[in-house]
């Protein structure tokens, strides 16, 4: 703290800078909250799925489990997408804005596809809702996080729109990386999903 | 107030130097019909959330009344069992998602947590704003509900499988959960909010061992949001979605499970009450040093049990399910989780009272309040010992016992000291003092209204009467000390328009407050009453936990953020050390328009899944509105005039 | 004050868009001194005898949502769902098919249920009290989405049949000669 | 005059006693008539003495803290304390939290111990086990027995054995009740898709009110049942009774009554056994006659009551699932006169 000694102690913030990029930034902390929200419902419909297991005795109940493979390829889709997110995080704070231009566009690419085979899944769940307290968790599950998965995608599709104009620059540029934070949080809680979705049926 | 003549100002600030009308000018907030839906500063936010809460308090005391006289004596003909069922669970929802939440931590909250940080506007008052319209319009879609018959009339919690599909036809229970979605949308937003405010928006010098005890409540109470709230939502959801679409979740026939319903909304529901509590708490740690004139002893110690009483909070949601035939082994768990919860708030007692030792009372109104509260608050703490363990429980749970309990607690824990706040910060808000003898009329007249309906409960509950019955048969001998709950009624009634009284009365010939009228130490007292919208002249520095009573003679001030566009400090979480400076948003009708989409999703999907994904593109609309980015960061200081004078 | 002014306009307005009758709950409708009254009768199969006259006014009971939804649970007390299943047919006929044998209109099923029908159907006559047919018919017309969507009931507590009333799309109802009603 | 003044008084008097603390009431957990509720009791005085301590001393010391420190004038303010004897305070915090955590640790003790007492075993041999199902809103009571025709199947009067363990299994029909007969033992909810179990042994004989405790819809508040503890022979004799079929009928107007009974509404809900009545809907009617109360013990079981109830119940519980039966009023006197003569 620099003191200029003058008619009162004075604390002079005027060096400082206006962007700051990773948890430094106000709009990261607020992102991580926002996860921890979503996160905490993720984690109370897991709850809820294992206790209705402990009342049921067989799972899944009347149903045979979801069929597995594109679950399985949709995994594959989402540790693949966070190659361009991580990108992204790189070459924001540097300020290159065409890079971070195509990488959005790559990950809006990423996020299409997993959507696009969202849909399969949904058609091969081998269960409808309103079968029974399991299809209806299942269904719950994969619900929610497509739409946190569409939800990502519009933020990134309209980061990308920004990052067209010349307005991406200094704090949109922090926002661009903390999308790809975004990202993470949608591929680890659709990689829990799918695993509870996919494979707790098989063995639970 | 004579002593302080020295302090007093108009409560209209005029700016005088050329910095003062420059800053006035960039956090100018519009005005007029539109502007209002635009206004994003947080002491306009926080003054809207208490005074929708209070008249959601008036409303609910309107319902409690009525039913009051229903039940003053057997067999009487005030209500039928369809309008007394609806009108109890909507005082009780009303109280809690639309009084006690709203005003203890969002009003509270959004309105000093900025001053008491010592920064100029909240951390993304837009989302303040957007959540204060959903606040409301959950207000509205529970209130049109009940005025329309289809008040919501299966209990504040809802259980299943009676609010379910098969047993709450229509859509009185989904005008519940959707009510739900909106306060808690609204709280979790205004939990983030502050949370950050809090972690990145401290004067710098306030590190995290000088923060005042309200920081840390609010800090804590915001983190218990953002943990509790989302199974609160989850829970009504799977309503919603049982109601709608026929999903399953709480249908026993294939798989499904009652109880489960119950887990999820206690592992919400006890937290609730801490994060109504705490606030309450909050208060009372900020008030007790001003009318002590001595620091809080124990400051630590108030802390931890805070944070502690935030981890607790969670542990112990089974308690309100002691009766379902839970085995023996986790019943004993949680009667020791709910026991050990006790510890934090006594030592907070210990602690206040320990300061009163030490201190010099002053006989002020808002300390009255105190007392009133530690008096109320205490016989609501022990009568929670009794109901921990678990066979007290299983006799007196959900009698009238529970009755008395919870609103020894929550009138206690809240109300009480949510009087003591208003009557401390009102000359904050308005700039004018509150009339002390009306304040003790207010006082006296609630203090024994309430513990004539209340405490009378206690007996009436052990005397059998469980709660939520319409009507009770003459021969139970209920009759005499339902006369006596209902007579504190009337002082009840008395007391809050005494206070309605006072409250306009003072607003406009009260005693000009100036800056700080009660020589209190936090720093929402450093600025002018009612507070300029850039809060702070010059943005303070901090050297204690009581930021005036420990400041240096020559306190150092921050300078070097610019007058010309709104920039705030942002400051490390822990020591408080600036890092940078942000360019925070001005006025946007934007969250107003969002809430409006958002609204009438929710609506909508109470009576057709369809609306969500009609809803959704206009929602990314008035989100994309909202977020756009505008001009050029940072802005030159002509295009920031450009943008905020018209805008 | 005028934006008080303005919002209670608007609180008015949502007010009179929203009273309706769904949500009334129906407790004693019509008053029992104005009731048919019972009388003795030993036969319970009665088909063809007895003819009522086809009651005239719209039946009430479908704008309430807690009717329907009572109709639901007598469906199942009296024993209804032991030939028509929960609507889905077995020894009677399906209800959540667009064919009608009988007429759709709530007068048609009224008298369904009140005078009974040939190859099974028994007359219920005496025994469920006119109002509860009331609320059966409601019922039964939700079944194939003959009713509003807020006033037909959700599914229900036990192994039902999908979709919910509530869930259903509305069948054109056909006469058993393959043709559509005649609108009344 | 000086009688009636002295009669005013003493029905002040009676009022105040109703009132106060010091009457236990008639449905009431300070009035134990059977060990559970006894140890719930005394557990209840312990704990409250209890925390009426600590409330005591809390408010005492509280109390004279403020008033010995009191500034009535508050002008000019007093200093601002900067180092005041914290030592002391210290002490008080310290050892006021060692007290509340050993009260608390009693408490918790005491309060396990009391719940082993109370919920005792409920796999006992000798028991009277009584299968009760919740509905909206009355009891059923099954006294099971592995012969079918020995068992007894009554509602919301539950008959008891002096001195015998009763085990109680829970069951709902619809939504969540709960079982409550505070002279006797604590609450249980009936839970849909769960059945619990719990037992007591009623000491002394007499009739025990009981509540449903978990709000269950319109009628929660009319939806009592009673206790009726007996010694066990006479026991015995109400069970061999209600194992019995319906008496038949023996004079003209019970005749016609039964075929009042038989020829309306009432068969598509109700049971008598020995006719063809066989509904299951509302409670078992085989002996009804036999019964104190009507509706949940809503009503007594006289004439008068019944003929209200019957014609229209939905005056009395309104949302009840009784259909209103209008009716001639020959007829309904016969089947009244049937209905009462189900003893």
């Amino acid at each position: 703290m620099d003191r200029i000694c003058g008619e009162r102690a004075v604390l002079d913030v005027s060096g400082l800078p206006n962007v700051a990029f990773g948890h430094k930034n106000v709009t990261w902390l607020a992102n991580v909250l926002y996860m921890t929200i979503e996160g905490t419902m993720f984690a109370l419909v897991i709850a809820s799925y294992f206790y209705l297991r402990t009342r049921s005795t067989d799972w899944p109940p009347g149903n045979s489990p979801p069929y597995i493979w594109f679950g399985v390829a949709n995994s594959i889709l989402f540790l693949l997408s966070v190659l361009p997110a991580r990108w992204i995080q790189k070459k924001a704070p540097s300020g290159d804005r065409a890079a971070v231009t195509i990488g959005l566009f790559i990950l809006a690419i990423f996020a299409s596809a997993c959507i696009a085979l969202r849909v399969y899944e949904f058609t091969t769940l081998n269960c409808r809702w309103s079968d029974n307290a399991y299809a209806s968790c299942i269904w719950t599950l994969i619900g929610v996080h497509s739409g946190h998965l569409v939800t990502e995608w519009i933020e990134t599709l309209v980061i990308f729109g920004v990052s067209l104009t010349d307005k991406m620059e200094g704090t949109r540029l922090a926002d661009a990386a903390i999308n790809s934070d975004y990202w993470y949080f949608v591929v680890v809680s659709g990689f829990i999903v799918n695993f509870i979705i996919y494979a707790t049926p098989r063995f639970l | 107030m004579s002593s302080h003549s020295v302090l007093i100002s108009e409560p209209k600030v005029i700016p005088t130097s050329d910095s003062a009308s420059r800053l006035a000018r960039t956090w100018r907030q519009p005005s007029g019909f539109w502007g209002w839906f635009s206004n994003v500063h947080h002491t306009a936010i926080g003054t809207r959330y208490m005074v929708t809460a209070f008249i959601f308090f008036l409303l609910g005391g309107v319902l409690a009344a009525v039913m009051r006289l229903q039940l003053t004596r057997p067999e009487n003909n005030v209500l039928g069992p369809d309008a007394y069922n609806q009108f109890f669970t909507v005082h009780g929802s009303t109280m809690i998602f639309l009084f006690a939440v709203p005003m203890m931590f969002q009003g509270f909250g959004v309105y000093l947590v900025p001053l008491v940080c010592g920064t100029r506007n909240i951390a993304f008052p837009r989302l303040a704003a957007f959540s204060y319209y959903l606040f409301l319009g959950g207000g509205l879609l529970l209130w049109i509900g009940l005025l329309t018959n289809t008040g919501a009339d299966a209990g504040w919690f809802s259980y299943v499988p009676l609010a379910g599909p098969a047993f709450t036809p229509g859509k009185r229970a989904d005008f519940w959960a959707q009510m739900i979605t909106f306060t808690e949308v609204s709280a979790l937003g205004t939990a983030i909010c502050i949370a950050v405010t809090i972690l990145r928006h401290r004067a710098p010098g306030m590190t995290l061992n000088r923060m005042p005890i309200l920081l840390w409540e609010k800090l804590v109470i915001s983190f218990m949001v953002i943990f509790a709230m989302p199974a609160v939502m989850v829970v009504s959801s799977m309503l919603l979605l049982d109601r709608l679409v026929s999903t399953q979740f709480f249908n026993p026939a294939v798989g499904g499970d009652a109880l489960l319903y119950q887990h999820l909304f206690w592992f919400f529901g006890h937290p609730e009450v801490y994060i109504i509590f705490l606030p309450g708490t909050a208060i009372v740690s900020s008030l007790v040093p001003v009318f002590t004139r001595r620091h809080i002893f124990g400051y630590t110690l108030i802390v931890l049990s805070v944070v502690a009483t935030g981890f607790l909070g969670f542990g112990v949601w089974v308690h309100h399910m002691f009766a379902t035939g839970i085995p023996q082994m986790s019943a004993s768990f949680f009667t020791a989780a709910s026991l050990v919860i006790v510890i934090p708030t006594a030592v907070q007692f210990f602690c206040w009272i320990a300061t009163v030792w030490n201190g010099r009372i002053q006989p002020k109104l808002p300390m009255l309040w105190l007392f009133g509260f530690f008096f109320v608050f205490l016989i609501g703490g022990l009568s929670g010992v009794m109901l921990a363990s678990v066979p007290v429980d299983w006799q007196v749970h959900d009698t009238f016992f529970v009755v008395a309990h919870f609103h020894y607690v929550l009138i206690g824990g809240a109300v009480f000291p949510m009087f003591a706040g208003l009557y401390f910060w009102i000359p904050k808000i308005t700039g004018r003092m509150m009339n002390s003898t009306l304040g003790h009329w207010h006082f006296w007249l609630f203090f024994i209204g309430f513990n004539l309906t209340f405490f009378t409960m206690h007996f009436l509950g052990l005397r059998g009467m469980p709660r939520r019955i319409y009507t009770y048969s003459p021969d139970m001998h209920w009759n005499a000390l339902n006369v006596v709950a209902t007579s504190g009624v009337a002082f009840m009634t008395a007391a809050i328009l005494v206070f309605l009284a006072n409250f306009f009365y003072s607003k406009k010939y009260g005693e000009l407050a100036g800056d700080n009228p009660w020589a209190a130490g936090s720093l929402e007292w450093a600025t002018a009453s009612p507070p300029p919208h850039y809060n702070f002249l010059d943005l303070p520095t901090v050297n204690g936990r009581e930021a005036l009573w420990d400041a240096e003679p020559d306190q150092a001030i921050v300078v070097g953020l610019r007058d010309d566009v709104p920039e705030v400090l942002v400051t490390n979480s822990l020591d408080s050390d600036p890092e940078h400076k942000e360019e925070t948003v001005g006025p946007s009708i934007w969250p107003f328009l969002t809430s409006i989409t958002v609204s009438a999703t929710f609506v909508g999907s109470i009576f057709t899944a369809w609306a969500i994904p009609y809803g959704a593109p206009f929602v990314v609309i008035t989100l994309i509105g909202w977020l756009w980015p505008r001009g050029h960061s940072p802005m030159t200081r002509e295009e920031a005039i450009e943008e905020y004078s018209h805008g | 004050m005028r934006l008080y002014v303005q919002l209670g306009i608007v609180i008015a307005l949502a007010l009179i868009l929203f009273a309706c009758e769904r949500e009334q709950r129906i407790f004693r409708n019509p008053p029992p001194a104005e009731q048919t009254l019972n009388t003795i009768q030993v036969s319970g199969l009665n088909p063809g005898a007895n003819p009522i006259a086809t009651p005239v006014p719209p039946n009430t009971y479908e704008e309430s949502a807690y009717a329907v939804a009572e109709g639901q649970k007598l469906f199942d007390q009296y024993n209804c769902s032991g030939c028509h299943f929960h609507g889905g047919g077995g020894i009677g006929p399906p209800l959540m098919d667009n064919n009608w044998i009988y007429g759709s209109e709530p007068g048609n099923i009224f008298a369904t249920i009140m005078q009974g029908r040939p190859n099974g159907m028994p007359s219920f006559r005496n025994r469920i009290p006119e109002s509860q047919a009331w609320e059966i018919v409601g019922y039964v017309r939700s079944l194939s989405g003959l009713l509003p969507k807020d006033v037909s009931p959700g599914r229900s507590d036990d192994i039902s049949a999908y979709p919910s009333p509530q869930s259903m799309t509305k069948q054109t109802p056909i006469g058993v000669t393959g043709n559509p009603e005649q609108p009344k | 005059m000086f009688t009636l003044s002295r009669i005013g008084g003493l029905s002040h008097l009676l009022a105040i006693y109703q009132a106060s603390p010091l009457n236990p009431g008639r449905h009431s957990t300070l009035n134990p008539v059977a060990p559970q509720a006894g140890n719930i009791e005394w557990l209840y005085w312990v704990i409250f003495w209890i925390c009426f301590g600590a409330f005591v001393i809390t408010i005492l010391v509280f109390f004279t803290g403020a008033a010995r420190k009191y500034v009535r004038q508050a002008t000019p303010l007093p200093p601002i304390k900067e180092h005041p004897a914290d030592g002391i305070a210290a002490w008080f915090v310290g050892g006021a939290i060692t007290v509340t955590v050993l009260s608390l640790f009693a408490v918790l003790f005491m309060s396990i111990i009391t719940g082993k007492k109370v919920e005792g075993a409920t796999a006992e041999r000798n028991a009277v086990t009584i299968q009760v199902t919740g509905h909206q809103w009355w009891w059923e009571a099954t006294y099971p027995n592995w012969q079918a025709n020995l068992t007894v199947t009554t509602a919301n009067e539950f008959h008891v054995p002096v001195g015998k363990k009763v085990v109680v299994l829970t069951n709902s029909n619809d939504v969540i009740h709960s079982f409550w007969a505070p002279n006797i033992t604590g609450k249980r909810d009936l839970i849909p898709g769960y059945s619990s179990a719990f037992s007591f042994e009623v000491d002394k004989p007499g009739i025990y009110h009981g509540q449903c405790a978990e709000f269950c819809g319109l009628q929660h508040a009319h939806m009592g049942f009673s206790v009726v503890a007996e010694p066990e022979d006479q026991f015995a004799a109400w069970q061999n009774q209600q194992v019995a079929p319906a008496r038949e009928p023996t004079t003209a107007e019970e005749i016609r009554g039964r075929t009042v009974f038989l020829t309306h509404a009432c068969v598509m809900c109700h049971t008598i056994r020995g006719t063809d009545a066989g509904s299951r809907v509302g409670p078992d009617l085989t002996h009804m006659g036999s019964r104190r109360m009507i509706a949940a013990e809503t009503l007594p079981n006289t004439r008068g009551a019944l003929a209200g109830w019957i014609l229209d119940p939905q005056r009395i519980k309104p949302g009840s699932r009784m259909t209103p039966n209008p009716m001639r009023p020959d007829d309904l006197q016969d089947l009244i006169t049937y209905l009462e003569s189900l003893q």
